[in-house]
């Protein structure tokens, strides 16, 4: 990796050792703990599906049966009905959106029960690696299409057949990365919606049927195209294991998986949080899935100069995060965001400063990079240029991830041809300047470089401070994006269950198995 | 006085658009886009760009000149503040003078709407654009209920505390839901017998005084708004209010 | 089929728009545009940006949402070529065999036109985007006579050396000036008794067979012409002559 | 001046010593002769004005009445014609105008005469010493508020009085630079018009009335902004040195004013034209008047990367010619342009080579820098982003005059609202990168150093070429922007005059002498 930036490793180890003892403590509520999504979760790796008359999904069904119960697990419960039932998991999964109630089984022999569920792990692990396997090919198949940044779009219509016109036009525009962006508030549901949808705001319910529909048609383009699509949907907010699981079961290749921004931007209970990325990230670990976290929230509400630090040591904790969770780096898209006033004299300096310092800092992320959306304004035409200048500073620094830039930030949600013009712009610029990069150096003791140093030592005293503190002290303490988050508030705490004595979950030991976990 | 668009030389209507239309790019898609153009009544069209979104999809750039224009003279805004408007300072002088009592406001990004920032910038201590926002305000007592706060919730908390004004912002407006949900609050409000107890202000990046009063609000806020411009609007109905009884 | 704009949904009708309003900046400014705009038949129009460009004059970005569409049935563009476009060798062996001599093409940049290029593109050698010129191929004798050719000189130089087409490019349109100097040109011919004479094609960035055809030409090229296109549309012309008699 | 190129000083001079050897021949063939516009130019510092009632302007009604007589210089009749008739220079030009034949006087007292001229030349020269005066007093007492590299707009309404509204706004919004185009083909009259006009093609007839008003207007702005904005015009052409004479006495600060732009691209003879610019440039040295070059136009007919050395070798032909007429290093606007196709990989670096090249090559110059217009289309999104590169190598090299691109380049003469678009553009582009350029070193043997080493060993090997050849032939064979002119077509050549033994210029004389050049 190049090494622009003269930054001390000493000083990048010690932010890291920190991070290690910031997360170690929540590892241990975590590993303690479970919640309806977690168990809900792993009733869908292990077939759970469908819903009630009402759209309750089957997931949901059974949980709400097993009040009480759920410290044991609730795939006991489920596998115990499909013995005592004898029926296939489709069959059981009808019968329960029918009414059956399955709680209300006496429980069948313990090792009977173990059994079945090993070869439900085993049918799930084998999914999920064909899965893993096919995207590894495709990608060997059709190597070096893909831009580098990676360019990544949204489609948000609220309609998954709309999307479908609109993801297929961006990916055939040379869009590397379609993500549905999920409708307004999907995110504070406490259950995944079932089947194909056309109603949402501001983006696409999340549902395995409509990741399916969006699959099969990014499917189509890479062979028309010679050119992998990446598929992205949102995990973060009070379903975010659930999500994990339906994107590993149906090939997607990203996933918005942070470990605070549900916290923080949604008012999710932060005990809920913890406990859930954990088991969603081992998810998207085995699945090959890359996450992409959410650091450029901040920067949406606080000042990007004033805490652009923060940005930093959000992104070795959720590295942390990840590493507990058996991501390898290069699985983690971690986020950062373009999001200066566009009035600051040599702003384009400190965004190059910014960028730059997590590429060399975390070498082998896919990190991912924000466009400009708070200081976009009505006046599409500036807009067009803020774009460009991001799209420089991404390209030149090297990032993995380009989230496009719309020209209508401020307005509306994108429209067919914003995409087409925002990808005009980013493949311009990125041809224009392909080997800029290694041609340039920066003075030292510029304004660059200083900045850079800046920002890192900013970020091991954050680091200091919340250690001193406590992870779940500070967030109440209002040390993230200025919101104060109580621990025992927010949406999502009665979904939290204390694991019990008998808590058994096959899945979850698979994962921590396959994945080289300590259990 | 008849105005119309300038490109360059008095009332040469020239005007710039761009849009998709669902059929493929060439000579066909551009007539298409050209004839659409001339049928919004430009006397004179021209595409000058196109290009493929896809096999259905095509892209256009046009530039038109016509003769339609708009009466200046009949062209009346209604703000919600006018010329004069109150520094924080000022706010509460006038408020310790004319009212004698604390003006209590409560605020909230309401249904589903999670932005935050723009009630923020209007209510928060630090404000927005060195504009303090209300709760730095002496004598207004100011309650920030924040993001996705329910219609039901909002009127009961204002209830409790005895609200002079309530201040809903919506930013979310696809698919027209913020109209709805502004729809909503107003009915719930008249429903509960409570419409004429507190001033009810909306604010957003696409609301406008005009929406907001079409839509039962006593007022509306769009972009560039400061905590100044809504003190002074609540102030002043309440001193109206209170020389009215 | 009617066709209307798509922004993100059929038929939402979605378009941008860009202009200048002679009015100061400031919410007066912006109703007058959002009136504007809905008065060019747009039934949802939102002004998202303004800025002032002077004292007097003011500057607006919107979008319209509107009903009005183009039945695309009924749209027909007759362009000067159709699908089957020879290639430079093809060209020259329809010309050896069906016509039997060389054709002779005289081109030029007329009036006070200095834009070369275009022509340069048709008839150079070098050609343009890898498709040859007419100068290169064999079965064409080509003079291009460069900028700023007064009309009458083209005419007379047209006749000296028997050509069977002549090629007129017009780049500036500022003020229709091209449209004087096209008109010009084919009002000479005829008062001349030449205009059966010749094949008289025009061409430039802004002319489209269309315009061409109307002002009395035999065809018309625009943006993204190769010297093929030319070529192919003079041979079968004379082809179908040569036929005809 | 930095140096981040390590350019070849040897490489450097040896150009400009070719150029030097180049220009010579050319020299000795200027001096031996004039032409009915320097003849013209020379009465109008004298103060011959006005026009007839077929708008034929005094200083032509003069020239043709002095038809075999030229040889000897026209002022000399004129003054003459002062003396016999005792008429002031208003009353003499009324009588001109009229129908009075001056060329049939006969000659007077040659010292009375002299005696006579001289006193014009002072009032002349005390017209444009205040002119300059009053500019450096304004530049001195708005210091540091112009834009560096200087805002540069155009207007081309065509109407005198639409030009001061949109030349007063746009200088409002920022613009330093205010250039008045000229009607299309203006530089084909061998008259300049006269009077206010409202009706021209693409630009606005330059005629003295026009520049005044326009000056004017600059004027008011300028006190209003308190700001420097600069008035620019069109000289080169079949009447440059007359329209040098007129922005003199009117004070505009910048002059399009090349030595081989009006052969090569506007077919005007080659005689006439290295006469011609000679004489324009000697009063452009001695009004202070920045004059710039026409490099850019070479590229809009050439490849910008394959031509890239022919525009070098033209701006050392231009410095030659400048020096030779008086003008120092910074009043020289070299020419250059962003004219590559945009869809070169790599462009960037190859545009920021060449514009830093020059800026090195150059340090003193003022150079003028040429946005993208070749390859501008109608797509206006896209044009805002070439755009926005093209502001950026500006600024990152240094450049000192900046021609602003428009996004609507490809569609229509500016817009109001096109320039604020495209000043906006600029504005954040050079305060976002103010100190950029500072912080940055190019890698030693990178894409950007071997390409400026490159251009400028090709631009010596042409030089070597040219001198060789000789500039003439050279010309005549298409070497410069692939254009051939024989030297003895194209326009103007029956306007060129062998000087007499007799011939009389004080006004070429007293410049002369104040440039400090040889005569
Ligand atoms: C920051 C931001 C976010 C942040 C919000 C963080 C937070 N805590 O607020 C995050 C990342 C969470 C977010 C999420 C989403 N966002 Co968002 N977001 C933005 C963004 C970039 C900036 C908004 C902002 O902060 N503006 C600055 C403030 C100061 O301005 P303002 O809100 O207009 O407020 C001023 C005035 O309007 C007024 N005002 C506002 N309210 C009130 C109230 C009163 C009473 C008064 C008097 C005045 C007043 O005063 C303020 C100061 O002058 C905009 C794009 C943009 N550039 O505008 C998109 C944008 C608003 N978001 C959008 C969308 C769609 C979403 C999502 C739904 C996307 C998704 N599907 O996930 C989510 C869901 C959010 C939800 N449930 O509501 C769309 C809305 C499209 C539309 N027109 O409907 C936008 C326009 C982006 C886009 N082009 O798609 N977003
Ligand atoms: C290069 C250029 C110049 C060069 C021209 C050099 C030369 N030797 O040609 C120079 C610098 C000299 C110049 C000067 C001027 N220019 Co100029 N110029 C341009 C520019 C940048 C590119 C034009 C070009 O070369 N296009 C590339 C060629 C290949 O495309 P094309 O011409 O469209 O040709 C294709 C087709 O149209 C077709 N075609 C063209 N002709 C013909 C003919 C036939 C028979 C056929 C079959 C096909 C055909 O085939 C070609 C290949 O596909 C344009 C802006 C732009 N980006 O378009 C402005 C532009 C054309 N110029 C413009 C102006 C105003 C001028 C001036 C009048 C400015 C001034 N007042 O000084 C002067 C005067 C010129 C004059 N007297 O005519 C305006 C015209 C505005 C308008 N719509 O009226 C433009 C649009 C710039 C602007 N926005 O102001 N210009
Ligand atoms: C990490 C992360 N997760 C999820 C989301 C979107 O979630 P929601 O559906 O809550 O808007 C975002 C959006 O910015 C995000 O950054
Ligand atoms: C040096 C120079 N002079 C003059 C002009 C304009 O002259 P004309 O009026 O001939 O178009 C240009 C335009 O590009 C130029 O570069």
């Amino acid at each position: 990796m190049e090494n622009k930036l003269a930054l001390s490793q000493e000083r990048i180890d010690r932010a890291r050792e920190l991070a290690k003892r910031i997360v170690s403590p929540v590892q241990d509520f975590i590993v303690e703990h479970t919640t309806v999504t977690v168990e809900r979760a792993t009733l869908r790796l292990a077939g759970a599906d469908g819903a009630d008359v009402d759209g309750v999904p089957v997931p949901n069904l059974v949980v709400d049966q097993l009040k009480g119960k759920l410290e044991n697990g609730a795939i006991t419960y489920y596998v115990n009905a499909l013995l005592k039932t004898g029926e296939t998991v489709e069959g059981l999964n009808r019968k329960i959106a029918e009414g059956f109630r399955i709680g209300e089984l006496p429980l069948g022999d313990k090792a009977a029960i173990d059994r079945k569920a090993k070869e439900l792990v085993l049918a799930f692990a084998e999914r999920v690696k064909r899965n893993r396997a096919h995207r590894e090919a495709k990608l060997e198949q059709f190597k070096g299409r893909n831009c580098s940044p990676l360019l990544y779009v949204i489609v948000a219509t609220g309609n998954i057949y709309e999307d479908v016109k609109q993801a297929q036009a961006a990916a055939g525009q040379g869009a590397d990365v379609v993500a549905v962006i999920r409708t307004t508030a999907q995110s504070l549901l406490d259950y995944v919606p079932y089947g194909a949808t056309t109603e949402g705001f501001g983006g696409t319910y999340a549902t395995q049927e409509n990741f399916r529909i969006m699959r099969a048609a990014l499917d189509e383009v890479i062979e028309k195209e010679q050119r992998y699509v990446y598929l992205t949907n949102y995990a973060s907010g009070l379903c975010m294991p659930e999500i994990a699981a339906m994107g590993a079961l149906e090939r997607l290749d990203m996933m918005l998986n942070d470990s605070m921004y549900g916290i923080l931007f949604r008012d999710i209970n932060m005990y809920r949080t913890f406990v859930d990325q954990k088991f969603s990230r081992m998810i998207n670990a085995f699945a090959g899935v890359i996450i992409n976290t959410g650091e450029d929230n901040y920067l949406t509400t606080s000042d990007a100069v004033e805490k652009a630090h923060t940005v930093l040591a959000s992104q070795f904790l959720n590295e942390r995060f990840a590493l507990e969770a058996g991501l390898p780096p290069k699985q983690m898209g971690l986020g950062h965001a373009f999001e200066m006033n566009p009035t600051i004299e040599n702003g384009f300096l400190l965004e190059v400063a910014q960028a730059q310092m997590a590429r060399e800092i975390f070498p082998d992320a896919p990190l991912k990079y924000m466009p400009p959306t708070k200081f976009m304004t009505g006046d599409i035409f500036k807009g067009q240029v803020q774009d460009a200048l991001f799209n420089f500073v991404s390209k030149f620094t090297n990032q993995g991830i380009h989230l496009l830039g719309m020209l209508t930030e401020a307005i509306h949600t994108p429209f067919m041809m914003d995409r087409s013009i925002a990808l005009e712009n980013a493949k311009y610029v990125f041809n224009n300047i392909q080997d800029l990069s290694g041609e340039i150096e920066f003075k030292k003791d510029g304004i660059i470089v200083k900045r850079a140093h800046q920002v890192l030592e900013e970020a091991v005293t954050f680091l200091e401070t919340i250690e001193r503190t406590g992870l779940m002290e500070a967030m109440e303490q209002g040390e993230f994006a200025e919101i104060k988050r109580p621990r025992d508030m927010g949406k999502g705490l009665d979904g939290l269950v204390k694991k019990g004595p008998e808590y058994y979950n096959p899945f979850e030991a698979y994962l921590i198995n396959e994945l080289g976990l300590k259990a | 006085m008849i105005v119309r668009p300038y490109g360059d030389t008095l009332d040469d209507g020239a005007v710039q658009l761009s849009f998709t239309l669902p059929v493929p790019d060439g000579p066909r898609g551009r007539e298409a886009a050209r004839l659409f153009v001339e049928k919004l009544g430009f006397k004179h069209a021209e595409v000058v760009h196109s290009h493929a979104l896809s096999e259905g999809f095509s892209f256009y750039v046009a530039y038109g000149k016509t003769e339609i224009g708009i009466d200046f003279d009949t062209v009346h805004v209604e703000e919600a503040v006018g010329e004069k408007v109150y520094g924080m300072y000022e706010a509460c002088d006038v408020i310790k003078e004319k009212l004698g009592r604390k003006v209590v406001v409560v605020g909230a990004c309401t249904g589903f709407d999670a932005h935050t920032v723009g009630i923020d910038a209007i209510m928060n201590m630090k404000g927005y654009n060195h504009h303090y926002g209300l709760e730095r305000y002496h004598e207004i007592e100011a309650y920030n209920l924040g993001a996705q706060v329910p219609n039901e919730k909002l009127i009961e908390f204002a209830e409790k505390v005895k609200a002079d004004a309530i201040l809903i912002s919506q930013i979310v407006t696809q698919k027209d839901v913020h109209i709805q949900n502004m729809t909503e609050f107003i009915e719930l409000l008249q429903a509960k017998g409570l419409r004429e107890k507190f001033i009810v202000c909306a604010g957003g990046t696409r609301i406008g005084n005009k929406l907001a009063v079409e839509l039962g609000y006593d007022a509306g806020f769009g972009k560039g708004t400061y905590a100044d411009h809504v003190a002074t609007y609540i102030i002043d109905r309440l001193i109206e209010r209170k020389t009215a009884r």
